[in-house]
């Protein structure tokens, strides 16, 4: 914890930084601290609650942050592969900006509770299991102990596995009744790293593509196309489904497409930029046995 | 407000036999939007086209729908008989009801409902198209050609004749490239020097001709028609326009032991040389690598340690302090000649290839390549055209040639054809048995492909009237045994090993594209295949040109090539910059990607997929002028208008003319609830 | 003016004193068994039960790990789906009366001619029972503006047709803060009538015509409560439970709204906005699952040529397209300002044209927030800032970001 | 409600409608030649023409199903032959994933044909038409998916979903927790 808060006082006094964007702990848990001066950095902190992906405020869009000058970001393995896409997707350039990279062990589902939760399977973000990316490279500062592995959580395949099984009428169903719940608030968008756009698709009326009526029709377009566009991209950072109001399980979808993306183009999602997405290339000889 | 017409079209009876043309006319007539929907017999005849430019000034339409053929027909007619009306030609379009209904439908009532679907579909579309204008593009009718064998000079040549200006680039000191070295050609065993030497003349001395030898393009600028290209002239030491070509400083040169790269180190040259006796130009450079002075002066001697050629040189022509300059070329096309190098099998093996040690190329003396045997049998050759083998002079009377070496080996070479490597050969096995009618000319291969005018006949004459011996199969291994050179080998029809005391082997080794090649295709944006060949923009129907407008291919950079195919495919890349040059402006189909730089996020996918080159990235600056953004811009001079792009952009920010999102979201919209 | 209707008289006064509750006009009790056989024939009846029940959804829906599930308001067939006493409902009562997308009409072109049809405004009478009471009270504060300028049918409708019984609430956590609100866990406005829980099932008050008019009509369900002392220990009972629950949510949050009022109305530009924008992420969860947030958008949705639909869908002031120029420019050009928007409508804005706030302390905002901005804590940073008086120059400028730093 | 429920409508009265996005140079050209060497096929399909199916949006395909299409074709030309040489291989990569996408969520994978047809392939195109109508017709319409808007006429609003019974209405909304215990198990995270 102090080498995390001496190294941000660190840059914050050398001045490689105007401000450090980390965690703090906030009444409800832990929350996104944005530090502009020594004295502040003793509020940050580091443990399984800290589940938010603060690459999200590197987007190039969101003027209030970098209103606050030079950023340093405090990055887990998950946090430097939507970096690694901000990178690669020429939304930020990698001297803009400083990544302060700590070993994790695994974070909790929730940034909730006074106290970091012990992780167990129970309580271990569904995200850890299989992480490949625990100590990320490619930061300027690497900071705390190598931690274990986080303990085996229920996985997300496994629950993709289950509707896969099920019959495409029952997906359907399955589908209908989540997407029905969905109000087209765009959380999901808000709170994902690499939904960048300058103006969302949806945002686009001439013509209006996705219907932002959220009626089910709207919210399969919608989430169809969310899911689309982060095909290939998505880190699995989680925090689409975390921030949904509804409990939508958007989870599901972004893990199928990563299995999708490996499956059918041997490709899974890089904290190094220089690995090109696979959506956007090509080989000659790609699957197409799908294709009469 | 849209006012449509939509015109539907009997086709004789072709349409009107299976579809109700009055029902679409009446149910075209109650659509939104729609002012007027008439039938007619043959809507293309002059009267049908008479009725709808009519109908166009009559109702003042903001759009026209005909409902005939497929659009691959008569589209163009029909925009041009609207434009005669004074409407824009692109607010036209065609329903195809005959290809894709009357013709495939006999339910008459189900291709009546299917053609009037269809109707509506592109009047939806029409309400949406926009009036669009021909892209015209400034030509800059300059060419240029990006090396000087025979394929580079050719183009030139054809380009110059044809009235306008090119500039010709070659990396070496004189231009002729690989066909200045051969010998004679096949299959007509005239002198190769002989017909090339007048065309390096002509190509030197015609008026419109810009010659940089010992240049290479150092960077390549812009766009079709608009290229600007900097050329790096590396320093030659010798004032061109003073040099006379007299010769004395070479004479004079003390450093005398330079393997000739002419002679493919055969002969040995001086550090000041001119490559051969009728190189072109013929201005020596000093080759500043081997030169006593220069290697001094790397050593950081205080005195330079020679100065004989410029002590020798009256006109004082000689300068040492001279540096590579650069000069920019504003050209509106090129061509890329770079031509060919053979596959150096010695043991020294780059970029991870594994060569073939087991053949003493490079070792043994007596083991050459086709191009030092085109040198020894070449009366300007080393050996004055008399067939003497490199390690004693003596006259070889047993040689083996070896084919595929390397070409079809995909274990340990190359996995394509070198293709003239057969001819070559058959050509080798003459021109020794000429010299040495009492020697034996073994020939190893793998299959004698000969395709080509007069090429099976001239293979079959080297076998049937000169006596090469032809023998079905690969060699194992070539070593030195005394002063014989043995190989080892197997033929594959007689099933049994053959062992060869040699006094000589040329070893046909295969063609691959010159070094650095990959450098030139990323500077043109040019892409090459896994061997380094740039590829054309078409294998059946665009083999000369590439997918970057404006740049075309001839000769063997594009694949290996012979004499013939060479200067026919120069000719056809002439025929194309000749084209391209026949106006001031080039016309472009305006239906190409626009982004609205106002939504686009600048992530690139469209660079990423242009299979064109046609997406640029623009500063975006704030109020103070600072760079604060990037966003895609594509160049409609570039742009082929596929719209890959489109897909791809998450935000939606970029349009195709023609195929707008507006206009495909109606089509789509107007199928609803058919 | 229906929906003035409902909120029978319970108009805090203008003086800032926080509402109580009022005088029941009948009481009576209702057993475990008699709500369970209640929301039975509800379901067979026409009248359809809203109450709170365990949350559907695959996603995230159980919350913090170890959490208690979550609940939401939904239509119910069987006590089994009741939750009450469960955790705050995810959203708040207002999707059964601004729904997240409504049909306001379709339009169908006929040859010349656009035929409209608007959206049918006669609901069928319906009952919230176990409403929340900070949800109920959100009914009557949106009244006003729905009835404003320009009576707004749809939402009226609904209104009239649906009878409300809160349940008196327990308090949830530190993000309550109904008492620095003007109301309290237990507070009846926008109810028609009340349970508190007491031994063996829930004392029953009602407060308007709907709310006798529904006992009435199920008369069976309830009971006189037991006459004598059996009677005064079940309403001690219930006393002791409000006023149990009254005192956990008072430690929360106090607040001086004319103070706060009066920073806002002189702090437009303070740093301190600039404090808080950074951490939004500028969802508008805060908006979604906001009981008074009726902030709404108007598509129309095309069907097939020439037909489609108007209709009226949620919408938020933190999304940056909500204030977004065709022109590209944008008034509201960050995130602090829109959260600045958030503040000031709910407590500067609203109050200054009715009397009251646009808020109910339900604290719904702060638990749902992705990046834990917390209302309570910004306003109790405000009404610090306004207690020591602090110019634009202070407050915050320049120091540690997050309401925290700025508070202290 | 499941599919299988309306598929039970009587099949002799369903006629698909297959909407058909197809590259300009190679499949709408086969089309002509189907055309032109009159060749006979189901008339369910109405084709929208674009340069190239890199140029075809998984929007298209979204969109036309919502606008009542039972099945969807999305050809263009053989690898290699791309006239703008990759726009089809961008294509087959996008469409590979959005099928699995598509199927994920619950639309049958057989409503979707995708295929290489060429100038030449005339007959190809033919059997990929009849092909993709008799597939359709064996699955039936695609009300599900057409009447999803309906589904929440219910507008989010539990009492519409009451009377209008719709799929998907939020009363359902527990109907999930069910479903969820019994396939995807244990509470999300």
């Amino acid at each position: 914890m102090s080498e995390l808060q001496d190294t941000a006082r660190r840059l914050l006094d050398e001045g490689a930084a105007q401000v450090v964007i980390g965690w703090e702990a906030g009444r409800r848990g832990a929350r996104p601290a944005f530090v502009t001066d020594a004295a502040g950095c003793d509020r940050l902190i580091f443990d399984a609650r800290c589940v938010h992906d603060l690459a999200t405020f590197l987007n190039p869009r969101r003027s209030q942050v970098a209103d606050l000058g030079r950023a340093a970001v405090v990055v887990k393995g998950c946090d430097a592969k939507a970096v690694a896409g901000l990178l690669r997707e020429a939304q930020l350039a990698r001297d803009q900006v400083v990544l302060i990279g700590v070993r994790c062990g695994g974070v909790a589902a929730g940034p909730e509770g006074p106290e970091p939760p012990a992780l167990t399977a129970d309580t271990v973000a569904a995200r850890c299991h299989g992480c490949d990316v625990r100590e990320p490279a490619s930061v300027d500062v690497l900071v705390g102990e190598p931690q274990p592995e986080p303990p085996v959580a229920a996985t997300l395949d496994e629950r993709v596995a289950a509707l896969d099984a099920l019959s495409p009428a029952e997906r359907l169903a399955f589908w209908t009744t989540e997407l029905s719940r969905c109000t087209q608030c765009y959380a999901c968008r808000q709170a994902c790293p690499l939904c960048y756009c300058e103006r969302c698709v949806v945002e686009k009326t001439e013509p209006q593509w996705v219907e932002t009526s959220p009626h089910a029709r709207g919210n399969f377009a919608w989430h169809l196309t969310r899911a689309q566009h982060l095909a290939g991209r998505c880190v699995g950072c989680g925090e689409c489904e975390r921030a949904c109001p509804v409990g939508i399980p958007l989870g599901l979808i972004n893990r199928k497409l990563q299995q999708v993306v490996y499956e059918l183009y041997g490709y899974t999602v890089s904290d190094d930029p220089a690995v090109p997405a696979p959506i956007g290339a090509y080989a000659v000889d790609d699957t197409q046995d799908f294709i009469r | 407000m849209s006012r449509i017409g939509v015109f539907i079209c009997h086709c004789g009876e072709n349409i009107a036999r299976t579809v109700d043309c009055g029902a679409v006319a009446d149910a075209l007539r109650d659509h939104p939007g729609v002012t007027v929907a008439t039938d007619y017999k043959y809507m293309c005849s002059d009267p049908g086209q008479q009725l709808i430019k009519k109908a166009i000034e009559d109702n003042a339409l903001t759009g026209v729908v005909v409902c005939a053929c497929s659009p691959h027909m008569h589209e163009k007619t029909f925009r041009r008989a609207a434009a005669q009306a004074g409407l824009n030609p692109f607010v036209v379009e065609m329903a195809n009801i005959r290809e894709h209904c009357s013709w495939i439908h006999d339910d008459r009532e189900q291709a009546t409902a299917k053609a009037i679907d269809t109707a509506r579909t592109i009047v939806e579309k029409v309400k949406h198209n926009r009036p669009l204008q021909t892209i015209r593009i400034p030509v800059t009718r300059r060419a240029l050609v990006i090396g000087g064998g025979i394929a580079g000079i050719q183009a030139a040549l054809d380009i110059a004749d044809g009235g306008h200006e090119v500039v010709l680039v070659e990396k070496d000191p004189s231009i002729g490239g690989h066909m200045s070295q051969l010998s004679e050609t096949f299959p007509t065993l005239d002198c190769s020097q002989c017909i090339l030497t007048p065309r390096m003349v002509e190509a030197y001395q015609h008026p419109r001709i810009k010659l940089y030898t010992w240049s290479e393009v150092e960077k390549v600028d812009g766009y079709i028609g608009n290229f600007s290209v900097t050329i790096r002239k590396k320093a030659r030491s010798v004032d061109e326009d003073l040099c006379n070509g007299c010769g004395d400083c070479q004479a004079a040169c003390p450093s005398r032991r330079i393997a000739s790269e002419f002679d493919a180190g055969l002969s040995r040259r001086t550090a000041i040389y001119t490559p051969f006796p009728q190189a072109v130009p013929n201005i020596p450079v000093l080759d500043r690598e081997h030169c006593t002075l220069f290697k001094g002066r790397r050593k950081g001697l205080a005195k330079d340690a020679c100065g004989t050629c410029k002590e020798t040189c009256l006109k004082g022509a000689i300068d040492y302090d001279g540096e590579d300059t650069f000069v920019t070329e504003e050209v509106g096309a090129i061509v890329v000649a770079t031509g060919f190098q053979l596959y150096d099998i010695g043991r020294e093996q780059p970029e991870g290839l594994k060569g073939y040690g087991e053949y003493g190329y490079g070792d043994v003396p007596d083991v050459i390549d086709g191009l030092q045997f085109e040198r020894l049998a070449s009366a300007s050759g080393p050996a004055g055209g008399k067939m003497r083998r490199p390690s004693d002079g003596a006259e070889p009377k047993t040689v083996v040639f070896v084919k595929c070496v390397g070409s079809r080996d995909p274990e340990k070479g190359m996995s394509y054809c070198s293709k003239i490597c057969c001819m070559y050969t058959a050509k080798h096995t003459m021109l020794y048995k000429h010299k040495v009618p009492d020697g034996r000319a073994v020939v190893f291969y793998m299959d004698i492909r000969a395709a080509g005018k007069g090429y099976d006949e001239f293979s079959r004459r080297a076998i049937e009237e000169d006596g090469a011996e032809y023998i079905r199969g690969r060699v194992s291994r070539i070593f030195r045994d005394g002063d014989k050179v043995k190989v080892w080998g197997y033929d594959t029809l007689s099933n049994r090993q053959v062992v060869v005391d040699a006094d000589m082997v040329v070893l046909a080794t295969a063609v691959r594209p010159q070094p650095g090649i990959a450098e030139l295709a990323q500077k043109l944006s040019v892409s090459y295949d896994q061997d380094g060949f740039l590829n054309e923009a078409h294998p059946k129907l665009r083999p000369v040109e590439t997918n970057t407008a404006g740049i075309y291919l001839a000769g063997a950079c594009q694949a290996p090539r012979d004499i013939p195919e060479s200067v026919a495919m120069a000719g056809a890349t002439a025929a194309k910059v000749l084209g391209l040059f026949s106006a001031d402006e080039l016309e472009r189909d305006p239906s190409v990607a626009l982004v609205n730089e106002r939504t686009c996020s600048g992530c690139f996918n469209c660079e990423r997929v242009c299979p064109y080159g046609a997406i640029e990235r623009r500063d975006v600056c704030d109020m103070e002028g600072h760079v604060c953004g990037h966003v895609a811009y594509v160049n409609p001079g570039v742009c082929q208008g596929c719209g890959t792009c489109v897909a791809v952009c998450p935000s939606k920010s970029v349009e195709l003319a023609g195929f707008t999102d507006d206009q495909v979201y109606a089509e789509i919209n107007a199928l609803a609830g058919w | 003016m229906n929906g003035r209707a409902a909120d029978s008289g319970h108009d805090r006064a203008a003086d800032g004193v926080a509402t109580q509750s009022a005088a029941p006009r009948r009481v009576l009790l209702l057993t475990h068994d008699g709500l369970a056989t209640l929301v039975e024939e509800l379901a067979t009846a026409d009248a359809a039960a809203v109450a709170p029940a365990w949350a559907g959804g695959a996603g995230r829906a159980a919350g913090a790990p170890g959490a208690p599930r979550e609940t939401e308001y939904r239509a119910v067939t069987g006590a089994a789906e009741l939750a009450f006493g469960g955790r705050l409902p995810r959203l708040s009562l207002k999707q059964f009366f601004l729904p997240p997308t409504e049909v306001l009409f379709t339009w169908r072109r006929t040859a010349g001619d656009v035929e409209l049809t608007a959206a049918p405004t006669d609901v069928p009478a319906r009952v919230v029972l176990g409403a929340r009471p900070c949800d109920a009270a959100a009914l009557p504060i949106v009244d006003r503006v729905m009835n404003w300028d320009y009576a707004d049918e749809l939402w009226n409708a609904r209104r009239a047709a649906t009878t409300v019984f809160s349940l008196a609430c327990g308090v949830e956590d530190e993000s309550c803060f109904c008492s620095a609100v003007f109301l309290e866990p237990a507070a009846t406005r926008g109810s028609d009538g009340s349970l508190t829980p007491v031994d063996g099932g829930y004392l029953v008050e009602t407060f308007s015509d709907k709310g006798e008019a529904f006992v009435a009509a199920h008369a069976d369900r309830f009971a006189e409560p037991p006459a004598g002392a059996a009677g005064d220990e079940l309403r001690a009972q219930a006393e002791a439970f409000r006023a149990a629950a009254r005192e956990r949510v008072a430690a929360n949050l106090r607040l001086d709204h004319d103070r706060v009022r009066d920073w806002l109305e002189h702090h437009f530009d303070d740093p301190f906005w600039a404090t808080l924008g950074p951490r939004c992420n500028g969802c508008g969860v805060c908006s979604s699952v906001c009981p008074t947030c009726h902030c709404f958008d108007i598509v129309d949705e095309p069907e097939s040529v020439g037909h489609g639909v108007r209709r009226r869908n949620w919408d938020t002031c933190q999304a940056c397209v909500f204030t977004l120029h065709a022109s590209g420019h944008n008034p509201r050009a960050d995130q602090n300002a829109r959260y600045r928007q958030r503040v000031e409508h709910k407590f500067l804005v609203y109050p200054t044209r009715f009397g009251d706030v646009l808020c109910t302390g339900c604290g719904r905002c702060s638990r749902a927030c992705p990046t834990g901005q917390d209302l309570s804590e910004v306003l109790a940073a405000i009404d610090g800032l306004s207690r020591s008086g602090a110019g634009p120059d202070t407050g915050g400028a320049g120091r540690s970001h997050g309401a925290e730093g700025a508070a202290s | 409600m499941s599919e299988a429920a309306i598929t039970d409508r009587d099949r002799a009265i369903f006629e698909p409608r297959i909407t058909a996005f197809v590259c300009n140079w190679c499949t709408y050209t086969g089309a002509d030649l189907a055309g032109t060497s009159r060749l006979p096929m189901a008339s369910n399909v109405r084709i929208i023409r674009l340069p190239c199916t890199g140029r075809i949006d998984h929007l298209f395909v979204v969109k036309a199903f919502e606008r009542g299409a039972d099945g969807v074709i999305v050809s263009g030309c053989h690898p290699a032959d791309c006239h703008y040489t990759a726009g089809n291989y961008h294509a087959r990569r996008r469409f590979g994933v959005f099928r699995e996408l598509l199927s994920f969520l619950g639309v049958d994978p057989r409503r979707l044909t995708f295929s290489w047809v060429s100038a030449s392939e005339g007959a190809k195109w033919a059997d990929v038409v009849n092909e993709t109508v008799a597939r359709v017709r064996e699955l039936g319409p695609f009300d599900t998916y057409h009447r999803l808007a309906d589904a929440s006429a219910a507008d989010g609003d539990p009492f519409a979903a009451l009377e209008a019974a719709a799929p998907g209405a939020a009363p359902q909304a527990a109907g999930n927790d069910a479903a969820l215990e019994a396939t995807v198990g244990r509470s999300a995270r």
